[in-house]
């Protein structure tokens, strides 16, 4: 019996799964990186939130949406990862189980599920987790090269937590005077590979890169929100920097510290929660830019990038409703 | 105490009478008149707004029935609402009613999974609209029941659904409200908006294939052949292209039976015919 | 009791509950409820703020002209809100630094007008105040539950009793501005499906 | 709807209406003036109870002073506490800092005859709950009894001081040391006898 | 405060409807269209504005010297929904387009509480007529800001089949919760 | 520099195997049916009747009304049934059937090889020419070429686009007619040259055709006014406003038609029946098909007549059995299922494609990820996801605003959706309802 379908009858090979996997795949650099440098309870942390979130997926979507189970597509173990990527590995076991609930539950399957969520649900996690427990989500594991089971915690401050504390002490004089938490910032190759404080995925430039890199050439994602997200970060801090020639303004810290490189390749580029044409997807990694530099270097917080994300995931709707790729035929004379 | 009380009875009824001049002085100035009878009218309406009226929504039906003149009036119907909210209306514009008879939705189709097998596999097609451009269809009949359901679709009322024995849609008498939706989506036009008849019971020909006999029996048992055999019963039914029309004015009482009883493939359809109650 | 009066009495209280049900006077729901007794403070306050205008509404219906309905009707609440504000300055001032802001605002809750306008302005006196104190119970119960579930998890504490130690930690987003939207809705997620079993 | 209403009538209904409001509201509020204005200086002398070294046996209230602290930093108010003798055995300070989390802190600290701390208490404060309001807990304040703005260094340790800044709100802490250091001032500014009343 | 502060504070920072709570219902209740939230926003901008101004005049020239400030409350709402009326009389007549798209809202307005909230705020804050003003117009374009980002995502949503128990308020407010701890990054902004 | 269009495209599996392969003449079968419309329009009067003997070129039907084509028969024989006949989709069209006997042509037709490349008519009777051969455009859309290049006084044509790119996979007709029949092709590009009194007449053919490049631009160096431009190798490059965006970067406006611009755009098989037509008064009764896909045996490109049954040539490439799930004619991406191999070819028929289960199975739809991968694709901008959306909640309006009605139906999206929801279905949808509105 020959079959009847509508055209197309032919279809690229790259499904959902199989883009999920990508990412997957392109996250376990900086994974291991993260366990490399933190050791066992970074592994801990990171087996914790995968399992949760998909713990979490599955009960609700099977006990109260009562539908077939979803958690064979993969996202949710790209939330429990990035969720994992967004703790300090200190972070206790019960809190990742509240975190991947807002994340999962409340971030995502309230609004429907996969693709239909409007705000990145790893980030609703790790910013609820954030809010409610500042104590612990800021205490920074010193990374250790040596000892994977090191059970003594040492923490210190990460960079932007640096950066922060010098602008509210004593900000104009800290070059000339020599404040001694200057020295505590580590130096830029450091930085790049990762031998650094900081939450478990996001302290390795180099491992972050390099996920991204696979990403763009599996065409997972275009390199068009890494790109201006970072290089308008990078823009801003310089014309800080060259203006009040401040140490915390040097934009090359700012590229490589804090969660910057890990949300422009993997959060600000999730699908679901940022516009859909290159137009809009331009204007928001502009405004994550913009909205992150104003955080860090004026708000509470050290690090912007969550919130900045969190906010323009906000905005996509409006974006995508008024930016968009200008259609065949409509050029204005 | 009093000098608390005095200026602040000075001051607030002071702002008060301010206010209400104001108020007052605006009113009069940009006051516009209001048809409270649209009002009323657009209250009086189902509220449905599916335009079955051949208005765009409720509103704009409201308010062609204000501008009518008497005769233009008994053009106006809702469907929907049915003869006695037109009633309502009509008394509201001091009109008597436009009457009509109730109506439903018949599928002219009978092309049942034993009727007409399915001899042509779709995969994945969506919609019968599309069906329609690019296949003769599952069971081959180039004008039958594609089964993918747009119909249900597109009723708001909830009347249509696909049996799961027959595979083609059902009407619920109950929940349709002649609308007319689904007649206007069907790509091969199965449904005909019809008066339900005395006491529910109707007569029609469940079947639109206009191919020669032989063809059309060749993918489903039940089709209309063009026998002319109804025709002879009853002078008012017509045949063309193959394929019979008994008019609703056919009364369902004295042919129905008949009607059923002598045609050849059991297209000829008599609904109810027993009375309601026993049906169910 | 007859049956519409029980009927207008308890129906504020679960069947057409103001916030869980109707929506309405949102802005103190969420701003006040950082706690179980401000909730219940704010609830009160509210209570005794409907049964006086409702009161005073549907006893002077009959003259107030269509046109200045609604200045009417709220300036008779903002008279109730004034007393209520002044009363809880003198005697319970505490209660008056929480709620701040929130005590004028009492007067454009939605919850004032909207039985004014639906219920005490077609009424008798009685129908309206029997309404107005269902409709209170409501609103307080309501408020002093979310106040309860804030300030529980936000704080680890119930009407002002800790319960956990000094240094536990609490989830403190849901004493902050998104806890009360998170939590409010948690409740009506609930609330709603023991609705839908009981049907 | 269709009563069209004549001006007399709006105007009659919304000026009655509003005049009995005012009559009503008039006797609410001379009624509760005088609760509402012992509210709140029992509010402060609660305050002030609560901080001072000894019971007082003279009403502060009464010997208020305000001290200015030149033309940006305002006033505080002082309030001597004195024992059976009249002899000043401490003072309450209300004083403030404008650098809270949430913008102004007001506390009253009380402090002994030598400058040194006693206790404070926050009258007035829109830190974060949870985060800043820890300020009011036992935990962090106790610290400052006993402790002397010049004799310690008044900062918290993330600034090199002694002061145990609460975790994840130094800004409140600060905020605290702002103002108690500010009411100190005063105390100093009065006690070396340069009041301006 | 400098105006800029003024502004960022009131639209981004203390978002009147984020994080001060204030006017919530139409929040929850106009927010359905990005079409109508605009509608709505700019009504209140246009209220909120012309009676911060007038209650402002009312309070220093009227209350105040004859030591009526118990009166606020009363007053202010008396005038507010005196306003509001004859807004609505005006644009009913003028921009019936606009009176459409907003429909039952308008009257809404005056039991906005941004309004009469915003009237208060500015006594107690002491600003002067300027900053009355300045503060009045970024508060209504932080409800307007609010209001529209809320409409875009809840536009979105509308296409979305959700489980009863979630569909309506639930996820209207799950998605304000975010929308408000998404906002929490600006604290501190300012300080 | 090769040329392409700015907006979206796709890179699909070209499966281009049968491009090295010589066309085969399939020969005659025992019968050939000849449907009477197969153009855009109003179907042909039938001038013959049953029992009529008929030679190669006699003329079957008349072009009925304004936008018609005539028809011409294809084989010698007896007109033996002219009846409804079951088509490709089922559906039951008025056919011709004719059965054959020999091969004889009708005397106007010169059938030598010689080429000839004089062009003596005047533009009146190249038109009239055309016409009388039934020539409708090859390309897939079949619309009336002389119709088509009847250009009203008030527009002016300055550039003529030849259309030899060939965009979807497998198929390999057009590539197979440029290398084989390549001059006559640039002939037939100076005869429409002087139709529309212009010498600006450009081929353009995609990257992966390389002898079809070499061969045309060597013979083109010998003509004046008729150029070779090489473009891209993306879907589809070959759709008429893709084509004319990337070679004169001019944009058809909306709703509007491709003269308004000043371009033309013909495929190569048009202009191909265009030189037959003029310069050796043949009717329009054979084309260049390609048999193909991954259940064909012997895949090969025919030279067939128009009318023969598709099973003729299925059965000539090794014939097909039940591993093959689908049978679709014309391109993957564009064209459509079949249901009777009985059905005959006819002037737009470009190939038939012998696909199994793995390759034409359609893949399960689940929830729309926002990946943008369907904008990013589609030629004309739009917002498939959209029209998606804005079709399943019937938001007429909406679909209008986000011009749903000038969706080209190419594919690209449905192709490239990693979550396999069928975008082309909904569109095709909406533009049947913005039509259905519109007709109201
Ligand atoms: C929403 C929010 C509320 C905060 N509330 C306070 C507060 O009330 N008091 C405070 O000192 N810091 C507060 N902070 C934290 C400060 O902005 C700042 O990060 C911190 O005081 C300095 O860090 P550290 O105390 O960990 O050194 C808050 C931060 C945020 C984001
Ligand atoms: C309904 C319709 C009307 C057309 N009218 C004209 C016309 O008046 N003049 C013309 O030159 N081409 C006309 N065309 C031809 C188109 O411009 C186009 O070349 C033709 O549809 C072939 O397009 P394609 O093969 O992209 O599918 C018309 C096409 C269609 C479908
Ligand atoms: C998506 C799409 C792809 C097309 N691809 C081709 C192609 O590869 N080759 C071609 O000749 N025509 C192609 N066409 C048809 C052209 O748009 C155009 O109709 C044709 O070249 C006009 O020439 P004709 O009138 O001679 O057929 C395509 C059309 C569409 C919509
Ligand atoms: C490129 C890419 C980035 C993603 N980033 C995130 C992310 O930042 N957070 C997250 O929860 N899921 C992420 N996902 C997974 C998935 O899209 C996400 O769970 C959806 O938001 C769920 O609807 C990502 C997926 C892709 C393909
Ligand atoms: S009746 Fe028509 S619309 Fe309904 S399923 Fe059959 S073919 Fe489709
Ligand atoms: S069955 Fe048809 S006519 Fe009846 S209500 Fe449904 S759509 Fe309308
Ligand atoms: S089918 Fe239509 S919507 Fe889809 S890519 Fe092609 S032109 Fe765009
Ligand atoms: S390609 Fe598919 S999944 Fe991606 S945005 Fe378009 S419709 Fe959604
Ligand atoms: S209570 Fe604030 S707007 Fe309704």
């Amino acid at each position: 019996m020959l079959k009847v379908s509508t055209a197309p009858h032919m279809f690229a090979k790259q499904d959902t799964n199989a883009i999920m996997k990508d990412v997957v795949i392109a996250l376990l650099p900086a994974a291991c990186v993260g366990i490399f440098n933190f050791g066992l309870t970074a592994l801990i942390t990171i087996i914790t939130s995968i399992a949760s979130c998909v713990m979490w997926e599955y009960l609700t979507v099977r006990y109260l949406l009562k539908k077939p189970s979803t958690i064979n597509d993969y996202s949710a173990i790209i939330t429990g990862l990035l969720l994992a990527f967004n703790l300090p590995a200190t972070i206790p076991v019960w809190m990742i189980l509240i975190g991947s609930f807002m994340a999962i539950v409340v971030g995502k399957m309230a609004f429907g599920g996969l693709g239909k969520n409007v705000f990145n649900p790893a980030l609703v996690g790790r910013v609820f987790l954030f809010i409610s427990f500042p104590v612990q989500m800021t205490m920074w594991m010193k990374p250790n090269w040596h000892d994977f089971f090191n059970r003594d915690i040492q923490t210190g401050a990460t960079t932007l937590g640096i950066l922060k504390h010098i602008d509210a002490s004593s900000s104009a004089t800290s070059l000339t005077h020599g404040n001694p938490d200057i020295s505590q910032i580590p130096d830029y190759w450091h930085m790049f590979i990762g031998y650094t404080g900081g939450c478990i995925g996001e302290v390795s430039a180099l491992a972050l890169i390099l996920g991204g890199i696979y990403l763009l050439i599996k065409k997972v994602i275009t390199w068009h929100i890494p790109f201006y997200y970072l290089g308008s970060v990078f823009l801003f801090s310089s014309l800080m920097w060259l203006a009040t020639q401040d140490i915390k303004f040097d934009p090359i810290t700012h590229l490589l510290s804090g969660g910057l490189i890990l949300g422009a390749i993997f959060m600000a580029t999730d699908y679901t929660t940022t516009p859909m044409t290159t137009k809009g997807k331009i204007i928001f990694a502009l405004g994550c830019g913009i909205l992150t530099v104003i955080i860090r270097f004026y708000g509470a917080y050290p690090e912007g990038v969550s919130f900045a994300i969190l906010i323009m995931n906000a905005f996509s709707p409006l974006i995508d409703k008024f930016y968009y790729t200008r259609v065949y035929g409509t050029r204005k004379k | 105490m009093i000098t608390i009380l005095f200026s602040n009875v000075l001051i607030v009824g002071g702002i008060a009478f301010l206010s209400a001049l104001m108020l007052y002085f605006i009113s009069k100035k940009f006051s516009i008149k209001e048809n409270p009878v649209l009002d009323k009218i657009e209250k009086s309406l189902p509220g449905a707004n599916c335009g079955a009226c051949g208005k765009a929504g409720c509103k704009n039906f409201a308010l062609a029935c204000i501008v009518s003149s008497r005769e233009e009036f008994e053009n106006l119907y809702c469907p929907v609402g049915g003869a006695e909210t037109m009633q309502k209306v009509a008394k509201i514009l001091g009109f008597k009613a436009p009457k009509k008879e109730p109506q439903v939705a018949v599928l002219k189709c009978n092309g049942t999974c034993d009727n007409a097998p399915i001899k042509l596999q779709f995969d994945k097609i969506i919609s019968c609209r599309l069906a329609n451009q690019i296949s003769v269809g599952q069971t081959e009949c180039p004008n039958g029941c594609l089964r993918l359901g747009d119909c249900v679709k597109v009723c708001k009322f909830g009347a249509l659904k696909i049996n799961e024995k027959t595979l083609i849609p059902e009407v619920d008498e109950s929940k349709c409200t002649a609308c007319g939706a689904c007649a206007r989506i069907c790509p091969r036009g199965l449904f005909e908006i019809r008066a339900k008849g005395e006491g529910g019971k109707r007569v029609y020909v469940a079947c639109n294939n206009k191919q020669k006999g032989a063809l059309a029996r060749k993918n489903c048992k039940a089709a209309c052949i063009g026998c002319m055999k109804c025709a002879k019963i009853c002078s008012q039914i017509q045949i063309k292209d193959n394929l019979s029309y008994i008019p609703s004015d056919v009364s369902a009482e004295k042919y129905g039976e008949e009607l059923v009883k002598n045609c050849p493939t059991g297209a000829i359809i008599l609904k109810n015919a027993q009375s309601k109650k026993e049906h169910s | 009791m007859n049956k519409t009066s029980y009927e207008n009495l308890t129906r504020g209280i679960f069947k057409e509950n103001p916030i869980f049900v109707m929506l309405l006077g949102m802005c103190p729901t969420l701003g006040v409820t950082t706690t179980a007794l401000n909730g219940m403070g704010m609830g009160l306050a509210t209570l005794f703020v409907l049964l006086m205008s409702n009161c005073a509404i549907s006893a002077v219906k009959h003259i107030i002209p269509e046109k200045i309905r609604i200045p009417c009707f709220i300036l008779i609440a903002a008279t109730f809100v004034t007393v209520a504000d002044l009363l809880i300055s003198a005697y319970f001032s505490t209660l008056h630094a929480t709620l701040g802001i929130f005590i004028p605002l009492i007067v454009v809750n939605c919850l004032i007008l909207g039985r004014a306008e639906a219920f005490a302005s077609k009424n008798t006196v009685f129908q309206s105040a029997l309404d107005a104190i269902g409709m209170g119970i409501g609103f307080t119960l309501a408020l002093t539950l979310l106040g309860l579930i804030r300030e529980t998890l936000g704080n680890g504490s119930a009407f002002g009793w800790k319960f956990v130690s000094e240094d536990a930690e609490t989830m403190m987003m849901f004493i902050m501005p998104p806890g009360a939207f998170l939590a409010l809705a948690g409740l009506i997620i609930i609330i709603n499906q023991i609705r839908k079993d009981k049907k | 709807m269709k009563k069209t209403t004549s001006l007399s009538k709006m105007v009659i209904v919304l000026c009655g209406l509003s005049i009995c409001s005012a009559l009503l509201l008039g006797m609410v509020y001379e009624l509760t003036k005088e609760p509402i204005k012992k509210a709140k200086e029992n509010k402060e002398l609660e305050a002030i109870k609560e901080v001072v070294y000894q019971e007082f046996y003279n009403n502060p209230y009464a010997e208020k002073h305000k001290i200015f602290l030149g033309r940006k930093k305002g006033y505080v108010d002082l309030f001597p506490a004195r024992d059976k003798n009249g002899k000043i055995t401490s003072v309450a300070i209300k004083t403030y800092s404008n650098n809270g989390f949430g913008g102004r802190i007001e506390l009253m600290v009380g402090f002994l005859v030598d400058g040194t701390i006693n206790k404070y208490k926050v009258i007035e404060q829109k830190e974060t709950p949870g985060l800043g309001t820890k300020i009011t807990e036992k935990k962090f304040s106790h610290q400052f009894q006993g402790m002397h703005p010049e004799r310690q260094i008044f900062k918290v340790k993330q600034d090199g001081g002694d002061v145990d800044a609460i975790t994840a709100a130094t800004i409140s802490s600060r905020a605290v040391i702002d103002a108690i250091e500010r009411g100190y001032k005063a105390y100093k500014k009065l006690s070396t006898g340069k009041s301006d009343e | 405060m400098s105006y800029f502060m003024i502004f960022i504070s009131a639209i981004f920072v203390n978002n009147i409807v984020l994080a001060q709570f204030l006017g919530i219902c139409p929040f929850l209740g106009v927010s359905k269209k990005i079409s109508t939230a605009v509608g709505m926003g700019s009504a209140v901008c246009f209220v909120m504005v012309l009676s911060t101004i007038v209650t402002y005049l009312i309070y220093h020239n009227l209350l105040l010297p004859y030591n009526l400030t118990f009166m606020n409350t009363v007053v202010f709402i008396l005038v507010i929904a005196s306003l509001v009326q004859m807004v609505e009389i005006i644009l009913k007549k003028t921009s019936p387009n606009l009176y459409q798209a907003l429909g039952i809202f308008l009257p809404l307005i005056t039991t906005n509480c941004t309004v009469l909230g915003v009237a208060l705020l500015v006594i107690q804050k002491d600003y002067n007529l300027l900053n009355s003003v300045f503060y009045a117009l970024a508060n209504s374009l932080g409800f307007s800001l609010a209001i529209i980002l809320f409409a875009g995502l809840r536009e979105r949503l509308s296409f979305v089949n959700l489980p009863k128990a979630v569909q309506g308020a639930p996820i209207a407010l799950i998605t304000a919760g975010l929308l408000s701890m998404a906002f929490m990054g600006f604290s501190g902004i300012g300080n | 520099m090769t040329k392409t269009f700015s907006l979206g495209g796709i890179f699909p599996k070209k499966y281009k195997i049968t491009s090295e392969i010589p066309s085969k003449d399939a020969g005659l079968p025992e019968y050939v049916y000849i449907p009477v419309k197969q153009h855009i329009g109003t179907p042909a009067k039938i001038l013959v009747n049953k029992g009529d003997k008929v030679k190669v070129g006699t003329l079957l039907a008349d072009a009925d009304g304004v936008i018609s084509a005539d028809v011409h028969s294809s084989v010698s024989g007896e007109v033996i049934r002219i009846d409804e006949t079951e088509a490709a989709s089922g559906y039951f069209e008025n056919m011709i059937t004719i059965k054959v006997q020999g091969d004889e042509a009708e005397d106007y037709i010169d059938l030598s090889q010689t080429l000839c490349k004089e062009i003596p008519e005047t533009p009146q009777e190249i038109i009239d020419k055309i016409r009388k051969a039934g020539v409708v455009g090859m390309g897939g859309a079949g619309y009336p070429t002389p119709i088509k290049d009847t250009i009203p006084q008030d527009k002016k044509i300055d550039i003529l686009i030849i259309n030899g790119i060939e965009c979807e996979p497998w198929l390999t007709s057009d590539d197979r007619l440029m290398v084989e029949k390549a001059e006559e092709i640039v002939i037939g590009a100076k005869i429409l040259n002087k139709l529309f009194g212009i010498q600006n007449a450009i081929i353009a053919i995609d990257e992966n055709k390389l002898k079809a490049i070499d061969i045309i631009s060597n013979i083109t160096k010998r003509y004046v006014g008729v150029n070779v431009r090489v473009c891209k190798t993306k879907y589809p490059q070959g759709g008429e406003k893709q084509l004319i965006s990337a070679i004169t970067g001019r944009e058809v406006p909306s709703g509007k038609l491709p003269m308004d611009i000043g371009c033309l755009v013909q495929n190569v098989g048009t202009v191909f029946a265009v030189y037959e037509a003029v310069m050796k008064n043949k009717p329009l009764y054979e084309r260049y098909v390609t048999v193909s896909g991954d259940m064909c045996k012997t895949p090969q490109t025919f030279k067939v007549r128009i009318g023969t049954p598709i099973s003729f040539l299925i059965d000539q490439c090794g014939g097909y059995d039940e591993k093959t799930a689908q049978i679709i004619l014309g391109g993957p991406m564009m064209g459509n299922s079949i249901i009777h191999t009985q059905a005959p070819i006819t002037k737009t028929s470009s190939g038939v494609l012998l696909l199994s289960n793995e390759l034409s199975k359609r893949p399960t739809p689940t929830d729309c990820i926002r990946c943008g991968k369907c904008v990013d694709s589609c030629p004309m901008g739009l917002r498939p996801y959209l029209i998606g959306i804005y079709t399943r909640n019937n938001l007429l309006e909406e679909l209008k605003s986000i011009h749903a009605q000038d969706c080209i139906e190419c594919g690209c999206c449905a192709y490239i959706c990693p979550a396999r929801i069928p975008l082309l279905d909904f569109c095709k949808l909406a533009k049947i309802e913005l039509k259905n509105k519109q007709g109201k």
